[in-house]
């Protein structure tokens, strides 16, 4: 065991490491003097990135528990660029909001540590700490605003649903030990499938109790109720972080649990998911309606995208597999550039996410509104942006499995979830208000991090061939 | 070569978007305008060099790349031009050409920015409609399909500030969108059903399937697919928004709600034919929800006012004629009349744009009369497409009308052969009333500020101040005034599509007058299924395609040449009938129409009030909801701003919205309380199952 | 003992602990009730580890420990940034994030 | 019937966690509760683990909270000020949540009781292992990279900890 290689976990090394490398730095900055840290942060980044590209199709595995398989390469590639294009729209907000730089980066990486060995661990102890990594560098990144008594609220409630959950999700995993006396996912899986399982009670509350957690960080009904509110309460490129990353990396792990060791007892989950995904995504799109901040409503609209998600999850054939890791990418982006637009929108007192804050954008920031209106025409389905595309294929697998009432309450909720979208797009472009406080001029890093996006989407629209290629490479190597 | 088409309106729309703002109009306008007559240029070689192929291979294909692939599955996006699109891309850039051109001059007293912003739009409009058109398959028609939605949306709010324009569009969208929820399922129904969206593969593999004699998978998805189209197409009962929808600009309404967008239906259909005809029962409902909403929109035409909604009621009915074609399995009359109507409506909507830019923005026909003098061009261009859409023969409408009513009596649908007729002379009827109310009798315009609280029952949009051209103050008119006639540029279009009006029904003069019915043989390859144009690799592929690619029969045309030959003479005393009545009705006794308004006052308020249909859509579904949604104002939530995006069926959704974020109280306990109910539950499921 | 009646005590601290993240109007009373969710998970952990006969039980119990550490350290941290904020420990004090 | 002494001393020691108004009083029912699950662990034969319980648990991070508790100093529940904003909800939360307690307790009782396999003693198929170097041996090798996870967990419990709680600059 010891004598395993190091490989699998390079890319999280990277990361880890620039992580230290952003703390040290802050400790060592003079009072006043300038730093690029998050530079340092990008070049982990990027080094994980092709540390990532490089362990392609080598099946990496490290002490037993971490593996480094092309499907969480392809997460990790996701998490990686959520995290450049965060670190590229902090560049401006952390200074102006006054946070601190070095600990806001550090935690930051180190959150993305946890993000990533989420989808690449092969053991729910393992897995449960980095789930624990990921969530308090989350909370932490919640709060770090604590002069503004809603971005502390929302990093309490987070945090305290948040423990509240992974009681329940560690108390499945207790449960799955005691029967199986194990808790790699490979250990377990052989004794799934070697004895029928589903007349056992504790397996089954295993299997419960691991949904809680799980749903929990995906933010499915009826576990979503933290999500608006710290959405909200959060700075909006934190939100746009945790709104991405933190639902990449659950959903990561929550494929690899439940389609590798619980997929023998898929029948015995799907039917809970069916209707946990149903309701999300109703839920989701119904109550976004109703919201007039923007932050809110793109919380509900995330949380209608997990749904999504799990109606991919559910319908576990080979095309909702690939389906999954393609949507996930192409939420990333879509949402993270829509995120990264309100970041830049707001100022240190404000955070500008009203609705009525929109009136007469186009003339006041034509490019920000063409670009807003992107993220929120794929966030909406519209072809040809990623999220046509993205949906396309979660549909057609939900109906592929036969699935196909779920199918079609996507489809109607995401209809109807035009509607919100659209009306940001109306206040933007038909109306004329310019009563707006004026924000700081957008630096050029954060532009081309908006640029980014934009390209990203409408590639993954245009294009997807490539990623979808790619994704169903990643899905066959473990599945 | 074929992407062009659609590629250079979409390079128009890039160049105007992100420099039309600082550009001078001339610029913005002319390039616009160029890239439409370039693509048309383009299409037209395309097209011959299309008719240039032997007609059972005419058929061209151009792959730009793989799109989606999943599994098994995949697609590309990928155009295809055979007959059926070649006719649809040549109204579509050779009216949009036109169009442009006419809405230089129509646009010129916007701003600047205004008028780059229009045209941009209108140039990604045409991208969008040639990509439904030109697609290969249903998902890349679906990117053209939202695309036109989208940009119809835009359009009609143009004048964004007036509330009337704003609460149109988002109506329009609201209601495409019951429309795409259809058709989407209908599209993933098919991936399932076939594993396959390419129009031909699935022609091919339906061609295999038996007819459905009762309701099956084919029905359903072609049902689906329907609704879709009524949503599109303005059929009943989506077809609330294409009146309101006339808030837009004037050039909007003849390109978008006349000419191509709203038929976009008819062309899915005629696009999937194979498919349509083995759902026999989908087709008998097409049939009738076309031949009803043709009769209803025409009654209505009959009593209102406001010059272009006449059209937009006259536009409604007239696809329900498409629609009654292609439910008979008469696809390529469909087309045909299609194709003819989009020369008459559009010159019909340019023309009382023109009499609206003349009349600084009135559109109260009660305001209007003797305006022959004033505005010759206008005038004859008018009475020429008013005549063609009437159904006098030698015009475009008689031949197109025509095939339709034969081929429904043909088919033994002597009921909706009726209603086809009846509302023939509806259509006759109310677009001379049109004529005679705007051009001839005594010149009302004058009258204006005076006689306009007179009219009581005056519709609700007309109390709004003139729509259009907010930015010129419109001057009161009194006799003697100059009014201008149309400028170069809108007269150039305005004469081109009535020639076009006369003319375009002799490409279809069907074989009882001796003609060939040209245009109906070039279609018919396309609504068979074969892929003659696919180049023959496989060797058991190749007896098939050969079989196929033999020339139809045309048994049997013959024989119903007198029945063809009286039937059309019936629709002709029809259609004069119906300009006599309308001539003795408001220009002779012009009592009358009064006298029956008063007699039959439970009759002409339904028709003036367009049958209720709003006012029961607003009392069943957007009240009771706005009464819920009301109850969520404490909180200062302002509904007429805010929520204003959402219409209708928006409110229900934003009621249950509203009582279901309360909910979410703020009170982490609750949520706590959400989570571990969900955890109970779930368990629960596990152990009581 | 029976591995039984370890679990359903494991069962019964879980269920305690659930209960008072509901029934006390206090932030901390509210992180101590999770603490007892996680030590009735331990509980169940070294009973499940005794049962085998593998050290594994007691090992996670080490990073539970941590975890609940960890937690404990950003939760208080947490509770005293809200206390700066409304001088109030009572969670409904902090219901400013609604609808 | 030194596990029922036990059991009794731990759910005791909870019910008074979540029942006493005064925070200091919950943390010291909690240690209290601590002690009887020790105990429990050495029935277990887990030796190691039942004085980490009381070494770490409730001498380390108990006291980080009585150490809070001590600083806010706010010896008891605040009044129902707050409450009155949402008279519909709040007692609901309290009543749902006891309910669903009682229900989660039973749930899991019934589970239990229908899993085959528990009556069994908890001792009777595997001898214990109890002994440290053991513990300490599968610790570093089979959970080694668990072992380095839980560093970067605490280092972000440590800066966060700071970054929130830390008084505002200037």
């Amino acid at each position: 065991m010891i004598s395993s290689s190091f490989d699998a976990i390079i890319p999280m090394l990277c990361v880890a490491l620039a992580g230290l490398v952003v703390l040290l730095a802050e400790a060592f900055r003079g009072r006043d003097e300038k730093m690029p840290i998050g530079g340092l942060a990008i070049i982990g980044l990027v080094g994980a990135g092709a540390a990532s590209i490089l362990l392609w199709n080598r099946n990496a595995t490290s002490f037993g528990v971490v593996t480094a398989d092309n499907f969480s390469l392809f997460v990790n590639l996701v998490l990686i660029g959520v995290g450049i294009l965060t670190v590229m729209f902090s560049s401006q907000t952390i200074e102006r909001d006054g946070i601190p730089a070095g600990e806001y980066y550090a935690v930051m990486l180190f959150g993305i540590v946890g993000m990533m060995l989420m989808g690449q661990a092969t053991d729910l102890l393992v897995i449960f700490l980095a789930l624990e990594t990921m969530s308090l560098a989350v909370y932490v990144l919640t709060g770090i605003r604590r002069e503004q008594q809603q971005s502390t609220e929302a990093a309490f409630k987070y945090f305290l649903l948040g423990a509240f959950a992974s009681s329940f999700f560690l108390y499945g995993v207790a449960f799955l030990y005691g029967v199986t006396g194990s808790t790699s996912l490979d250990r377990i899986g052989t004794v799934i499938a070697a004895q029928s399982m589903s007349g056992n009670p504790m397996i089954l509350l295993g299997v419960g109790l691991l949904i809680v957690g799980f749903a929990f960080k995906v933010a499915a009904v009826p576990f979503h109720m933290w999500s608006p509110d710290a959405y909200e309460g959060a700075p909006a490129v934190v939100t746009g972080f945790m709104s991405t990353g933190v639902k990449a990396a659950a959903v990561a792990a929550f494929v690899r649990v439940f389609l590798s060791s619980l997929e023998p007892m898929i029948t015995d989950w799907a039917p809970v998911l069916w209707l946990i995904a149903a309701a999300t995504m109703v839920l989701g799109t119904v109550v976004g309606v109703a919201q007039t901040s923007l932050k809110r409503m793109l919380a509900y609209s995330s949380i209608a995208h997990g749904g999504y998600l799990l109606a991919g999850l559910v319908a576990g054939n080979d095309v909702g597999k690939a389906a999954i890791l393609f949507y996930l990418a192409a939420y990333a982006l879509t949402n993270l550039g829509a995120f990264g637009v309100i970041a830049l929108l707001g100022t240190r007192e404000r955070a500008n996410d009203d609705l009525r804050d929109y009136a007469g954008l186009f003339k006041s920031h034509p490019a920000l509104a063409v670009l807003m209106t992107f993220f929120l025409l794929s966030l909406g389905g519209f072809p040809p942006t990623a999220g046509f595309i993205a949906k396309w294929y979660v549909f057609s697998a939900a109906i592929g499995s036969g699935y196909y009432g779920l199918a079609i309450i996507g489809v109607l909720s995401s209809v109807v979830s035009v509607f919100f979208y659209l009306r940001i797009v109306v206040m933007m472009f038909m109306t004329d208000r310019d009563a707006r406080p004026v924000p700081a001029p957008i630096t050029t890093v954060a532009y081309a991090g908006l640029v980014l996006s934009l390209a990203g989407v409408l590639y993954l629209g245009v294009l997807p061939t490539a990623v979808i290629d790619f994704a169903q490479a990643s899905i066959s190597t473990i599945f | 070569m074929l992407a062009l088409i659609p590629l250079l309106p979409f390079a128009g729309f890039l160049v105007n978007a992100t420099m039309g703002r600082r550009l001078p109009k001339t610029v913005t306008g002319g390039l616009a305008s160029a890239v439409m007559v370039v693509s048309f240029l383009i299409a037209v070689t395309q097209v011959w060099a299309l008719a240039a192929m032997p007609p059972e291979s005419r058929q061209v294909n151009q792959v730009l790349f793989t799109w989606i692939t999943a599994g098994d599955f995949s697609l590309d996006l990928a155009f295809r031009l055979d007959a059926l699109s070649a006719v649809m891309i040549l109204v579509i850039t050779g009216i949009g050409s036109l169009i442009h051109i006419y809405s230089t001059a129509y646009m010129s007293h916007e701003t600047d920015a205004d008028f780059g912003r229009f045209f941009s739009y209108l140039n990604l409009f045409c991208f969008f409609m040639l990509m439904l058109v030109l697609g290969s398959n249903v998902l890349v028609m679906f990117v053209g399909w939202e695309g036109v939605g989208l940009c119809s949306y835009l359009l009609i709010g143009f004048y964004y500030e007036k509330q009337a324009a704003a609460d149109a569009a988002k109506k329009a969208f609201v209601v495409n969108r019951i429309g795409d929820f259809a058709f989407i399922l209908g599209a993933l129904l098919l991936v399932v059903t076939f594993n396959s969206l390419d129009f031909t593969t699935i022609a091919l593999a339906a061609k295999a399937m038996p007819v459905e004699v009762t309701f099956g998978t084919l029905s359903l998805i072609t049902l689906l697919l329907f609704v879709g189209a009524t949503g599109k197409s303005a059929q009943i009962p989506l077809y609330v928004w294409l009146p309101d929808a006339m808030e837009g600009p004037t050039p909007v309404s003849a390109l978008i709600h006349a000419a191509t967008m709203v038929t976009a239906g008819v062309y899915m259909i005629g696009r999937n034919a194979v498919l349509f005809e083995h759902a026999p029962i989908t087709l008998g409902i097409v049939a009738v929800v076309g031949a009803a909403t043709a009769l209803m929109a025409g009654t209505i035409g009959l009593v209102q006012n406001d010059i272009k909604r006449v059209l937009a009621y006259s536009t409604v009915s007239q696809l329900g004629y498409m629609f009654l074609a292609m439910g008979m399995g008469a696809f390529g009359a469909g087309i045909f009349h299609l194709m003819t109507h989009a020369f008459f409506k559009a010159c019909l909507f340019l023309g009382s744009g023109a009499v609206i830019h003349a009349l600084h923005g009135e559109q109260d026909i009660r305001k209007m009369g003797g305006l022959k003098k004033h505005i010759p061009v206008t005038y004859w261009t008018f009475v020429i497409a008013s005549v063609a859409i009437a159904g006098v023969p030698g015009l475009a409408g008689f031949f197109s009308k025509d095939e339709i009513l034969f081929e429904t009596f043909l088919h033994g649908h002597q009921i909706l052969w009726g209603v086809g007729v009846l509302t023939s002379l509806l259509t006759a009827t109310y677009m001379f009333r049109l004529v005679h109310l705007t051009f001839h009798g005594d010149e009302r315009f004058g009258a204006v500020a005076d006689g306009h609280d007179a009219h009581g029952h005056a519709p609700q949009h007309l109390s709004t101040p003139a729509p259009e051209h907010l930015s010129t103050p419109a001057p009161q008119h009194s006799h003697g005034v100059h009014l201008h006639d149309a400028p170069a540029p809108m007269a150039f279009a305005l004469i081109v599509l009535a020639i076009g009006s006369i003319l375009a029904g002799y490409v279809g003069v069907p074989h009882a007058l001796g003609g060939h019915n040209n245009l109906g043989a070039w279609l018919e390859p396309a609504f068979q299924a074969t892929n003659c144009g696919q180049p023959v690799a496989t060797g058991e592929l190749a007896g098939i395609a050969l079989e196929d690619c033999l020339p139809g029969e045309e048994a049997g045309v013959e024989d119903h040449a007198a029945l063809e030959l009286s039937l059309m003479a019936v629709s002709s005393l029809v259609a004069f009938a119906g300009i006599g009545l309308a001539s003795f009705l408001w220009l002779k006794r012009k009592d009358i129409p009064a006298q029956m308004a008063t007699q039959f006052a439970g009759v002409h308020k339904l028709l003036l009030n367009k049958y209720y249909v709003d006012e029961v859509y607003d009392a069943t579904i957007v009240q009771p909801i706005k009464v819920v949604s009301q109850e969520g104002l404490w909180r200062g939530f302002d509904v007429k701003i805010v929520d204003g995006a959402v219409n209708g069926a928006g409110y229900f959704v934003s009621g249950v919205s509203i009582v279901l974020r309360l909910l979410q109280n703020g009170s982490v306990k609750t949520y706590a309380a959400s989570i571990f109910a969900g955890a109970v539950v779930i368990l629960a499921f596990y152990l009581w199952r | 003992m029976a591995i039984g009646h370890y679990l359903v005590l494991s069962g019964v601290l879980f269920s305690i602990g659930a209960a008072g993240v509901f029934l006390r109007r206090n932030l901390i009373t509210l992180l101590l009730s999770v603490e007892i969710m996680l030590n009735a998970v331990n509980l169940a952990f070294v009973a499940f580890g005794r049962q085998f006969g593998t050290v594994d039980g007691q090992i996670i119990t080490f990073f539970v420990m941590t975890v609940a550490a960890a937690e404990a350290a950003v939760g208080l941290a947490l509770v005293i940034g809200l206390f700066r904020h409304r001088e109030s420990l009572n969670p409904e004090a902090f219901t400013s994030l609604k609808w | 019937m030194l596990f029922y002494a036990f059991a009794g001393a731990a759910v005791i020691g909870s019910l008074l966690v979540v029942t006493q108004k005064n925070p200091v009083y919950s943390v010291l029912a909690l240690i209290a509760s601590f002690f009887g699950l020790s105990g429990l662990y050495v029935l277990l034969e887990a030796p190691f683990v039942a004085v980490v319980q009381i070494i770490i648990y409730a001498g380390a991070i108990m006291v980080l909270f009585l150490f809070v508790v001590m600083l806010l100093n706010v010896p008891r529940e605040d009044a129902a000020e707050w409450d009155r904003a949402h008279p519909l909800y709040r007692p609901m939360a309290v009543r749902i949540g006891g309910a669903l307690a009682l229900l989660l307790a039973l749930e899991l009782a019934w589970a239990l009781s229908r899993t085959a396999g528990l009556g069994g003693g908890v001792a009777d198929q595997h001898p214990a292992v109890s002994s440290v170097a053991e513990l300490g041996r599968v610790l570093f090798t089979d959970y080694m990279f668990a072992f380095e996870v839980t560093s970067i967990l605490i280092l972000i419990a440590m800066v966060g900890a700071v970054i929130l709680a830390k008084k505002k600059e200037e």
